[in-house]
């Protein structure tokens, strides 16, 4: 093991490059998104981001015009680099797919106990997780699932105005109010996650090893204890 | 007055059969063309502008019958009276008056 | 000039466009809901003025052209004939220069004529045949064995030049299929064909006069301005029509019993004394005969014949009477309907007499001096031709500068008095504006030589053999062309090219001048378009800079009355409501009614009328992409109660049969037409391969019209047709 | 002062000739098949047994001081211009959902079937930049449209309306009053056309179902966020955890981790 015994590879560097790719996208796509949306009975936020939005990008709706073409590139940059990443590193994808969607005896009590423990304390012991604990998984299946619709929805979208006849409008309606969903969604999981992952001091190695690819053996064995066990027991598909 | 009305009719039928007859008497196609080749030369250049629809069928008549009155008739030479009533013919056939009146170019 | 145009235009809208324009500016920033500034802006074009060639109004136009390309038409506010408007076919005339349809070279016929086989030819290949094959004729039938048709177009002039000077006295134009017989009778009348001074009238009665859909300047606007400031406008039309429903007052009149309408408007006159006294005893003449005429022609008589209430008669002709001189029985333009029609047009000249309107405001005024000259010539004289027209002596009263386009068919097709072997055709289309199609085909198939030029493959080029691509209206340069509009004055017009030609596209000008070469007569065409509007200029100095700077020119306008006390032109000098010509001719002096004939065929019983749409110029522009989305198909306009009895519903597609022809179409069921009449619009089921929105699309009304012609002057008459409507499929 | 463009129509003086529409598509290059304006025809009156006089209606977008298409419009494309009054669509921001097109109670709106994009009146921005008219308004024979900023009262349209106070109707939607800026004078027929407007469900959904369940969920999410923030900041940083110095046994001890 590298780069000394007490700390264990997490992840591959094509694992930490799809993490940063897939935030910075998401960190664009949200902004802009938002920055379409300016009707102000929609906008969470309120017509004011739209407003700044379109003065930055050339003002009015030309700057509006601006901020969709930004964010239908980076909406299928973002696609293209996902899909990419699948082939390039397929059994990193398998590994990520199957850790997340495999749910195991106390994940459930391990969520619960977590999220009172994280606010108001207590909530007693949390049963042990594998690679991804369960507030982890209920992220990741959010992320997949939610990412799959957003980006077929957007697809949808994109299609609209190029090659979709008016006898389908009804599904660009559809697809305008699930990419909401959807977004809407994944972003209330996101704050958490972020929070979790940067702000907590918790995951402060877990945070890192997005990073450096590495963890301390400790903190896995605490917080991973039965990823470390496969590991140590040399099972395979660990990883 | 039914009567009055029938013997008014026949009267202007005849009337109309003596100016038609004298009409009859020219090629008024022809007039046309030696209007425009012996009189244009002055009416619509130098002389006053002419064309049949410049008078009355009855005018031209009054004119043509004495044309020596007229006051180019000087420069009637080269015309025969053959084509004389071919361009009378014309100019009344065309006449202000006329079914079909005609301006000339 | 554009400066000019926009400098004008500036003025009227400047409050509203410079606010708008700062107020963009200044807020972009701060008000996003704002289109960024300088988004939008003026279009980079030039704007070229025009005249309008959808219809024969030729309205005065500004071209807007981008790159070369003419992007839209916009009314010249200078050209107030139009009250500053381009109707819809006005602004449809870009879909004309660049219908991918149009004719785009010299095209040969090489299969049978009407199966649509061309070869693409040369200019020279097909001016060289064109020359050989009026030779010929000439040598074999004289020079009268060439037929010259040309349609309402400016240059339409020289088609009647060449023919001139090649020495054929047969010419037609689309007149004899419109508008000769309410010549005829004004001319019979007054001595002169008058216009109508609507703005200034108090009273007018459209008979047979669809002014809101058959659009005519400045008529059709000011009926609807008179209408505002109190003026009473009354329509006589078996159709709802769009003037009908915006008419002070509609009767669904029976076809063909207008005379019957307008003699006892002429009996209320006159056992009333409502007429002018003076004035008809000091300018017409025949008042005896015509009281003793009309004496029992009562408004109950009138009832009974037109169907329209004897006390509505008699309340209108007293109305019409009171507001005399500004009153008219309005003239109409297109008068082909019955064989009678001139006397039908007399009656309404008569009626006008009466009215005192003559040279008066709100009445009919004679034309007004435009100032053009004549551009003379001297067409030589060919001693073996024969005596005149193919269709001379056959009525009466023939005009000789336009003859009968259908009577001349009939003769072209017996080959008497004399074969007529060759046609030159100019934008006119008889195979969808003549009626009864089968017998211009039939025409067509005496003929030796056909040459057609034209914008599009008409249906009448489609039987051509030879077609040569002209330049639409905006392509070309024209002569000057005098306007009437009514006491306003005439105006007069150009054209300069606005785009260069398209295709290989030639104005029947340059056609003409190289044809009168290879034919041996170039003195007939010995100068261009320049030289030949500084001739017709000649005595107006000053039209030529005007022209220039606004697009028209408007000679001086005397004021109304200058004819008094003038002798009319008609053989008395005075207004005839006793026709002394027609007396000498043995037609009746007086227009003399009799009911119309009813249908000689229990199974024909709808009379077919036709008509206009304010989107159609009859056959020339239905194939238009713009107008077609207007008017995409024609339908057989059924009454309600006559498609219940046959049985036809909403849509359903009808067999209509007449002895002409046959065709069929979808059924419109309105109650917006009378029982006994039945009516389509003209330009549909069309035969030419080259016209896609209307071949097969609809029907063809000139299949169905049988062959009729006025009797008097040999206009054709359209109305004289009955047809049996069944629904297909049905027994 | 902000400008207010509105038309003014003497619709009694329509003689429907279709010039407005037919100069409208040339301007504007509207696709074949759809039109930005319109005349509407009255059904006629039967007056003693036959028609009656007709009356026609020009009509287009009506640029409403309250649109409804706006609120329906998802991207912003459609917005309410407050330099001039116009209600826009940008053509870029458009993606064609076709939300708008039911929503406005005047059947303004279409989907343009060879951008596929909305599509409506604009009041002709780049003939305005040049000084002239909108297509339709130049070139109506008998001038039943009249144009211009009705908050200045030398325009045209703010004249011929001052001139027929009293007399001025609107075609409104009964259901939802967007303060048309489409004045007709006198009276106008047919006026009962204006529908109620529709949302598609899809819009329903996003906007009464979705979009505030999403506010609650990020809501929700944001609240748990704070309150571990909180919980962080109040009960303090502890100093074992995170760093990969740091034994397992403290961890245990301090964090009651059970990771074994």
């Amino acid at each position: 093991m590298t780069p000394a015994n007490n700390e264990i590879k997490r992840h591959d560097p094509s694992d930490i490059r799809i993490h940063w790719f897939n935030a910075a996208c998401w960190l664009v796509l949200l902004v802009s998104g938002l920055g379409l949306i300016k009707n102000d009975k929609l906008n969470p936020l309120g017509a004011w981001l739209p407003d700044v939005l379109r003065a930055l990008f050339g003002g009015g709706s030309a700057g509006g015009a601006v901020l969709l073409v930004l964010h239908e590139v980076v909406g299928v940059v973002w696609l293209v680099g996902i899909v990419i990443y699948m082939g390039v590193n397929a059994g990193g994808t398998r590994f990520f797919l199957r850790e997340i969607f495999s749910l195991r005896p106390g994940d459930f009590t391990w969520m619960v106990r977590k999220m009172l423990r994280m606010t108001v304390g207590g909530g007693g012991e949390l049963p042990p997780q594998g690679y991804y604990n369960m507030g982890q998984k209920a992220f990741a299946q959010a992320s997949v699932l939610g990412g799959i619709a957003i980006g077929a929805t957007g697809m949808i979208l994109l299609a609209s105005d190029k090659i979709l006849p008016a006898s389908v409008v009804w599904l660009v309606g559809w697809a305008v109010t699930l990419h909401y969903l959807a977004v809407g969604l994944v972003f209330a999981g996101l704050l958490v996650h972020i929070y979790m992952a940067a702000i907590s001091p918790e995951e402060k190695p877990g945070f890192r090893s997005m990073f450096t690819g590495t963890v301390p053996r400790d903190y896995a064995r605490h917080h991973h204890g039965l990823w470390v066990d496969a590991l140590d027991k040399g099972e395979p598909g660990a990883k | 007055m039914k009567r009055s009305t029938t013997l008014f009719a026949a009267l202007i039928l005849a009337l109309a059969a003596v100016s038609l007859a004298f009409a009859a008497e020219g090629n008024a196609r022809k007039g046309k063309y030696l209007y425009r080749q012996k009189c244009r030369s002055c009416h619509g250049v130098s002389a006053s502008d002419l064309s049949p629809s410049s008078k009355t069928q009855a005018e031209w008549k009054k004119a043509f019958a004495k044309p020596e009155a007229i006051k180019c008739y000087k420069d009637w030479k080269g015309v025969t009276p053959e084509e004389k009533n071919d361009i009378f013919a014309y100019l009344h056939d065309f006449a202000k008056d006329s079914p079909s009146p005609a301006k000339c170019n | 000039m554009s400066s000019n145009i926009s400098r004008r235009d500036f003025l009227r809208l400047a409050g509203m466009a410079a606010t708008a324009t700062a107020a963009t500016a200044a807020q972009a920033a701060l008000a996003p809901e704002a289109r960024a500034a300088g988004a939008v802006t003026a279009p980079q074009w030039e704007s070229k003025f025009g005249a309008c060639d959808m219809c024969f109004n030729r309205c005065g136009l500004i071209a807007r052209v981008e790159r070369g390309v003419i992007k839209k038409l916009d009314p010249n506010p200078k050209f107030t004939k139009s009250r500053g408007m381009l109707c819809a076919r006005g602004n449809a005339g870009v879909d004309q220069v660049y219908d991918p349809e149009r004719i785009k070279t010299p095209m040969l016929r090489v299969g049978n004529r009407g199966e649509g086989k061309w070869k693409a030819i040369g200019w020279d290949e097909a001016l060289d045949l064109a020359a050989s094959k009026m030779k010929d004729i000439a040598a074999k039938y004289t020079r009268c064995g060439m037929l010259f048709s040309a349609g309402a177009d400016t240059q339409s002039q020289f088609v009647h030049r060449f023919a001139e000077a090649f020495g054929s006295y047969n010419i037609t134009s689309h007149e004899s299929l419109c508008l000769l017989s309410g010549n005829r009778a004004f001319v019979d009348t007054f001595g002169d064909v008058p216009l109508p001074d609507v703005r200034s009238s108090k009273y007018v009665i459209l008979a047979g006069a669809n002014r809101m859909e058959a659009l005519v300047t400045p008529d059709s606007m000011d009926l609807m301005t008179i209408m505002r400031e109190g003026a009473k406008v009354v329509v006589l039309d078996p159709r709802y029509t769009k003037s009908a429903a915006l008419a002070s007052e509609w009767h669904a009149i029976k076809p063909g019993t207008d005379m019957a309408f307008m003699l006892a408007l002429a009996h209320v006159i006159i056992t009333e004394k409502l007429y002018d006294p003076k004035f008809v005893a000091e300018r017409t003449s025949g008042l005896d005969q015509l009281a003793a005429h009309v004496a029992e022609m009562t408004p109950a008589w009138a009832e009974a014949e037109t169907g329209i209430p004897a006390a509505d008669i008699l309340r209108m002709a007293r109305e019409l009477a009171a507001a005399a001189p500004a009153a008219m029985v309005y003239p109409g333009r297109r008068s082909s309907d019955y064989e009678n029609s001139t006397q039908i047009r007399r009656s309404f000249a008569i009626v006008n007499a009466l009215l005192g309107n003559w040279d008066r405001p709100g009445g009919l005024v004679p034309a007004r001096p435009a100032g053009l000259k004549k551009v003379p010539f001297e067409p030589p004289f060919y001693d073996d031709n024969p005596p005149g027209r193919v269709d001379a002596k056959s009525v009466p009263l023939l005009f000789d500068d336009e003859g009968s386009f259908v009577i001349t068919r009939e003769n072209i097709i017996k080959g008497a008095p004399y074969p007529l072997k060759g046609w030159f055709v100019y934008k006119t289309n008889p195979m969808a504006t003549a009626p009864d199609r089968r017998k211009t085909r039939e025409m067509i198939d005496k003929l030796e030589f056909m040459v057609v030029v034209d914008i599009a493959m008409s249906d009448t080029a489609w039987m051509a053999d030879l077609v040569l691509p002209a330049p639409s209206a905006l392509e070309r340069q024209d002569p000057v062309q005098a306007l009437q509009a009514g006491a306003e004055g005439a105006c007069l017009v150009w054209r300069d090219p606005v785009i260069p030609a398209l295709h290989q596209s030639r104005p029947v000008f340059e056609i003409l001048k190289t044809l009168s070469v290879k034919l041996g007569f170039p003195e007939a065409f010995d100068f261009d378009i320049p030289k030949y509007r500084e001739m017709q200029l000649a005595a107006l100095p000053e039209a030529a800079e005007i022209l220039k700077r606004d697009g028209v020119y408007y000679p001086p306008n005397p004021p109304l009355g200058g004819t008094d006390g003038q002798p009319f032109k008609t053989p008395s000098t005075k207004i005839e409501l006793y026709s002394n010509r027609y007396a000498d001719l043995g037609l009746d002096p007086l227009p003399v009614y009799a009911s119309p004939k009813a249908s000689p065929d229990a199974g024909r019983k709808f009379r077919l009328v036709a008509g206009r749409s304010a989107c159609v110029t009859q056959a020339s522009s239905t194939n238009n992409a713009l107008l077609s989305e207007f008017e995409p198909e024609n339908t057989l306009w059924l009454n309600e109660e006559s498609a219940k009895e046959l049985g036809v519903k909403q849509g359903d597609v009808v067999q209509v049969e007449s002895p002409a022809g046959k065709g069929e179409l979808k059924a419109l069921v309105t109650p917006k037409i009378r029982k006994d009449t039945v009516y389509m619009l003209s330009g549909f089921g069309t035969i030419s391969g080259k016209l896609s929105h209307t071949t097969g699309v609809g029907a063809s009304i000139v299949e169905l019209m049988e062959s009729r012609f006025d009797a008097i002057c040999g206009n054709s008459a359209i109305h004289e047709t009955f047809v049996s409507v069944k629904k297909k499929g049905a027994a | 002062m902000n400008a207010k463009l509105a038309m003014v129509i003497d619709s009694a003086k329509c003689i429907d000739c279709k010039a407005c529409v037919a100069a409208c598509k040339q301007a504007n290059g509207v696709s074949r098949g759809v039109w930005r304006n319109w005349i509407k025809e009255a059904v006629p009156p039967v007056e003693n047994g036959k028609l009656g006089r007709g009356h026609f209606q020009p009509g287009a977008c009506m640029h409403c001081d309250e649109p409804s298409c706006v609120i329906a419009c998802p991207t912003g494309a459609t917005f309410k211009d407050k330099a001039d009054g116009s209600v826009v669509i940008d053509p870029k921001l458009c993606i064609g959902c076709g939300n708008c097109i039911p929503s406005c109670p005047y059947g303004a709106r279409f989907r343009d079937p060879v951008r596929r994009i909305a599509d409506k009146c604009t009041y002709c921005p780049e003939r305005r930049a040049a000084g002239l008219p909108p297509a339709c308004v130049d070139t109506c024979p008998t001038k039943a449209r009249v144009f211009g900023d009705i908050s200045d009262p030398n325009s045209d349209a703010a004249k011929l309306l001052a001139a027929n106070q009293g007399k001025v109707v609107r075609v409104i939607a009964k259901q939802n009053d967007t303060k048309p800026n489409m004045y007709y004078i006198a009276s106008t027929a047919p006026d009962g056309w204006a529908v109620k407007p529709v949302n598609p469900l899809s819009f329903d959904a996003l906007s009464q179902v979705v979009a505030p369940l999403v506010k609650y969920a990020v809501g929700l999410s944001g609240l748990g966020v704070l309150a571990m923030l909180g919980r962080q900041l109040l009960v303090g940083q502890k100093p074992d955890v995170g760093t990969p110095h740091e034994g397992p046994e403290k961890d245990k001890k301090e964090d009651g981790h059970d990771a074994r």
